[in-house]
């Protein structure tokens, strides 16, 4: 019965659980699925930068390294206090675990008004979507991935209001909101290496 | 609307019925689902070659040359879907049919139903209805036609908002519900739907390029998601059907 | 699993290297703003593996792919590892 | 109480059916229906001429048309209270019923558009002209498919005095059938075909027109016997 096929159709076809993995399966097919997807948006920027490598180069120096930097930093923080969250959530440890989901939400909040700052310095200085190609590969890889932060910020919200109620299901609900999170960072780190520092 | 049975069916226990031995409606429906996106393909791709589609970027010479060289493909195609739209108002209701099972409120379902009866139009039937104007007429001035072509990929690319809620509301409703019609992960594929509508707002702006709406990733990466997760619907609908334990009808 | 301890500090150790990385390869990359063409196509290399290099420090400690089932271990990685090199092999051209 | 809501409705229908086709008859474009070989000239004539009569015909063909969906919601009701297994078939007819009003509420505006500004450019004219034509002609999906659904929940029914007799089942089948050639509107400008010609124009709305005659008819006949039945045993059938 439980070849891994069968176990795949069990889980993907039938919905049952499978605990064997770190927080809930649906979860990870979503985190795969989506790096696979920023994987492919990222070798469209590559392609793109690969045939106008100057007009990059040029833009990319417009860009404000200081904020960037910092953003990587404050959701690297926030990715390891969820971390701790789900350390905090197998000992059973709720009050920990609200408190530190609170905070990566709070730095989490902190990111999106960086990044939406970041975007308002950049317009003001002239640079907007339509300016050149690159600015219109910046401004919808980052937006994307904002998108990706506030849905983040809302999962957050539930995995709390969840633990308020005590429902049993929420060691798996913060280990799939830990696994979400860690791969909205994970990205990011990619955008930044990509986006910013590539010369 | 009152369900005329308020007997919640029993979640996917493993004493459900495994057959489709009389649920021969919704078995129909499912399968005129299947024939009606089938055809929809083949009207689509190979027929009127709307998709792939030609870049926004063409000359208004190319763009009647695009016209008249697959005049007749372009009126069988569209005449073909003109008859069988109707299939998209039965996937529609199927599926809608399925949500009221859940174990949440219909208003999900009513609005899946609704969002899909809307979109029906802008995102495909004024698409079909501009193309058939273009070529209805062998001297229709090259100027409307390029109109016609805007109109077409505009409306059909383009039009975001009622696909963006449809794939909301029926990712909240698989999220929410405990029975199981459908499993959880089919909902954070409605979410990746979400964000390729997003991606494709760029279409009104850029005339090349990946956000183009022929791009890359506004269009092919939103059409292929939408190939699987079509796909995966549909499988997953049928297995919701074979699960679903039916009283015996009287 | 490890105790509850350990698992804290590797976490910290982790966020710690993932931050100094970030860190120097901001510094890394301004540095060399100015110097010729050889130099910083050097750079960037070095900063794509930085990258890779804290991309896989919060799959294997954050999200606990060291202790994940193989196939969900072999497709986080091999992802990873399919997109640096696609963008290094990209950016050489 | 749902018996009103059932009466009412049916009396809309009735009602804004009879002000639809008197909207149809004044409309200059119906009678004779143009036909689609008009060159630009004449088509900018007809609007310069008739522009009043377009615009008041279309402005309550406009008004009307949309007022025949809650006949089809009586429609939906009388699909739930059907003994099929499930009630899938309400949805579909539900779902096909509101995006064909849509389309119907879109045709008649290309031709007020036209009717604006008749001193328009011909082609354009021509181009509005068209849209409004093959609109209001070519999409019979969504009829078809109302049609097919309502046809297999009366057949499937199992009821042991069925809502519907089962040759509603053939009339429903029948007029999709006969409505379906109407597509080929949008691809022929001459023969029974074209949008003027005797399919897709008179076979098709004087089908459409006995298709609403029917079912309200049958609607009526439908809610007496619900009535009757609340009567008997009110608890078991929900509001």
């Amino acid at each position: 019965m439980n070849t891994l096929w069968d176990r795949f159709e069990g889980v993907m076809v039938r919905g049952e659980e499978d605990d064997r993995i770190a927080g809930d399966f649906n979860m990870w097919v979503f985190v795969l699925g989506d790096l696979v997807i920023f994987g492919a948006y990222f070798v469209v920027f590559m392609v793109h930068r690969f045939h106008e490598p100057e007009l990059f180069r040029a833009s990319q120096g417009h860009l404000n390294l200081l904020i960037a930097t910092l953003n990587t930093i404050v959701l690297l923080t926030s990715s390891q206090l969820v971390a701790r969250a789900v350390h905090a959530a197998r000992q059973g440890d709720d009050a920990a675990v609200r408190r530190l989901i609170t905070q990566a939400g709070g730095l989490g909040a902190l990111f999106v008004v960086l990044k939406v700052t970041e975007w308002v310095i950049e317009i003001s200085r002239g640079y907007t979507l339509p300016s050149d190609e690159f600015f219109m590969f910046y401004f919808c890889l980052t937006g994307v991935h904002l998108l990706h932060v506030l849905l983040g910020l809302l999962i957050f919200g539930v995995v709390l209001h969840e633990i308020r109620q005590g429902s049993g299901r929420r060691v798996t609900l913060v280990e799939a909101g830990a696994t979400y999170w860690h791969m909205v960072d994970v990205i990011w780190v990619l955008l930044f290496a990509v986006l910013y520092l590539l010369r | 609307m009152s369900a005329t049975t308020e007997t919640r069916p029993a979640p996917a226990a493993a004493t459900s019925t495994d057959t489709l031995e009389g649920k021969r409606d919704l078995s129909i429906c499912w399968w005129i689902t299947v024939v009606f996106y089938g055809l929809f393909g083949v009207i689509f791709v190979p027929l009127t070659r709307l998709m792939p589609p030609p870049g926004p970027d063409m000359s208004t010479a190319q763009i009647t040359e695009y016209f008249q060289g697959n005049r007749t493909g372009i009126q069988i195609g569209f005449v073909v879907l003109m008859v069988a739209i109707g299939g998209a108002a039965i996937a529609a209701g199927l599926i809608a049919y399925q949500m009221t099972l859940m174990s949440v409120s219909k208003i999900y379902a009513y609005s899946y139903i609704t969002t899909l009866a809307v979109g029906a139009l802008p995102g495909c039937l004024l698409g079909a209805l501009a193309f058939l104007a273009a070529v209805f007429r062998a001297d229709t001035d090259p100027e409307v036609l390029v109109l016609l072509y805007d109109v077409a990929f505009l409306t059909f690319v383009g039009s975001l908002g009622c696909f963006a809620t449809n794939y909301l509301v029926f990712a909240v409703a698989v999220l929410q519900d405990r029975n199981g019609i459908f499993p959880r992960w089919l909902a954070y594929v409605a979410i990746w739907q979400i964000v390729t509508e997003v991606l494709a707002a760029p279409v009104f702006v850029f005339r090349s390029g990946p956000f183009a709406w022929n791009g890359v990733i506004s269009f092919w990466e939103g059409t292929i998601l939408f190939g699987i997760f079509l796909g995966a619907l549909i499988r997953l609908s049928r297995t919701a059907i074979r699960r679903q334990p039916i009283e015996a009808v009287a | 699993m490890d105790t509850d301890r350990t698992a804290a500090r590797r976490i910290t150790a982790a966020w710690l290297a993932a931050c100094a990385l970030t860190v120097t390869s901001a510094v890394v990359a301004t540095v060399t703003d100015s110097a010729e063409h050889e130099a910083s196509t050097l750079v960037s290399i070095l900063v794509l593996g930085l990258g890779a290099a804290k991309a896989w420090l919060i799959l294997d400690e954050f999200m606990e792919i060291r202790v994940a089932p193989t196939w969900l271990r072999a497709a986080a990685r091999g992802w990873l590892a399919v997109l640096v090199v696609g963008i290094v092999v990209l950016y050489l051209q | 109480m749902n018996i009103s809501a059932q009466s009412i409705s049916l009396w809309l229908a009735a009602v804004f059916g009879t002000v639809l086709v008197a909207a149809f008859v004044l409309f200059p474009g119906f009678l004779p229906p143009m036909s689609p070989e008009m060159s630009s000239g004449e088509v900018a004539e007809f609007y310069a001429e008739n522009k009043t009569w377009i615009r008041t015909s279309m402005v309550v063909f406009d008004f009307c048309c949309v007022m025949l969906l809650p006949l089809f919601m009586v429609v939906v009701h009388h699909i739930k209270r059907m003994r099929t297994s499930t009630d899938v078939f309400a949805y579909c007819y539900l779902s096909a019923a509101a995006s064909g009003a849509t389309i119907l509420a879109i045709a008649n505006l290309f031709w007020l558009i036209a009717a604006f500004r008749p001193e328009r450019n011909p082609e354009l004219l021509v181009l509005l002209n068209d849209l409004a034509w093959i609109t209001f002609t070519a999409p019979v999906g969504m009829i078809i498919a109302q049609n097919l659904c309502l046809a297999l929940a009366v057949y499937l029914d199992q009821r042991p005095d069925p809502v519907f007799p089962k040759w509603v089942g053939h009339f429903n089948i029948a007029t999709a059938v006969l409505t379906a050639p109407a597509a080929c509107a949008a691809m022929f400008k001459s023969g029974p075909l074209a949008w003027d010609g005797l399919i897709s124009f008179w076979l098709r709305l004087t089908l459409f027109a006995a298709y609403i005659a029917v079912m309200f008819f049958m609607l009526r006949r439908a809610m007496r016997h619900e009535a009757l039945e609340l009567q008997r045993a009110p608890e078991l059938v929900p509001a």
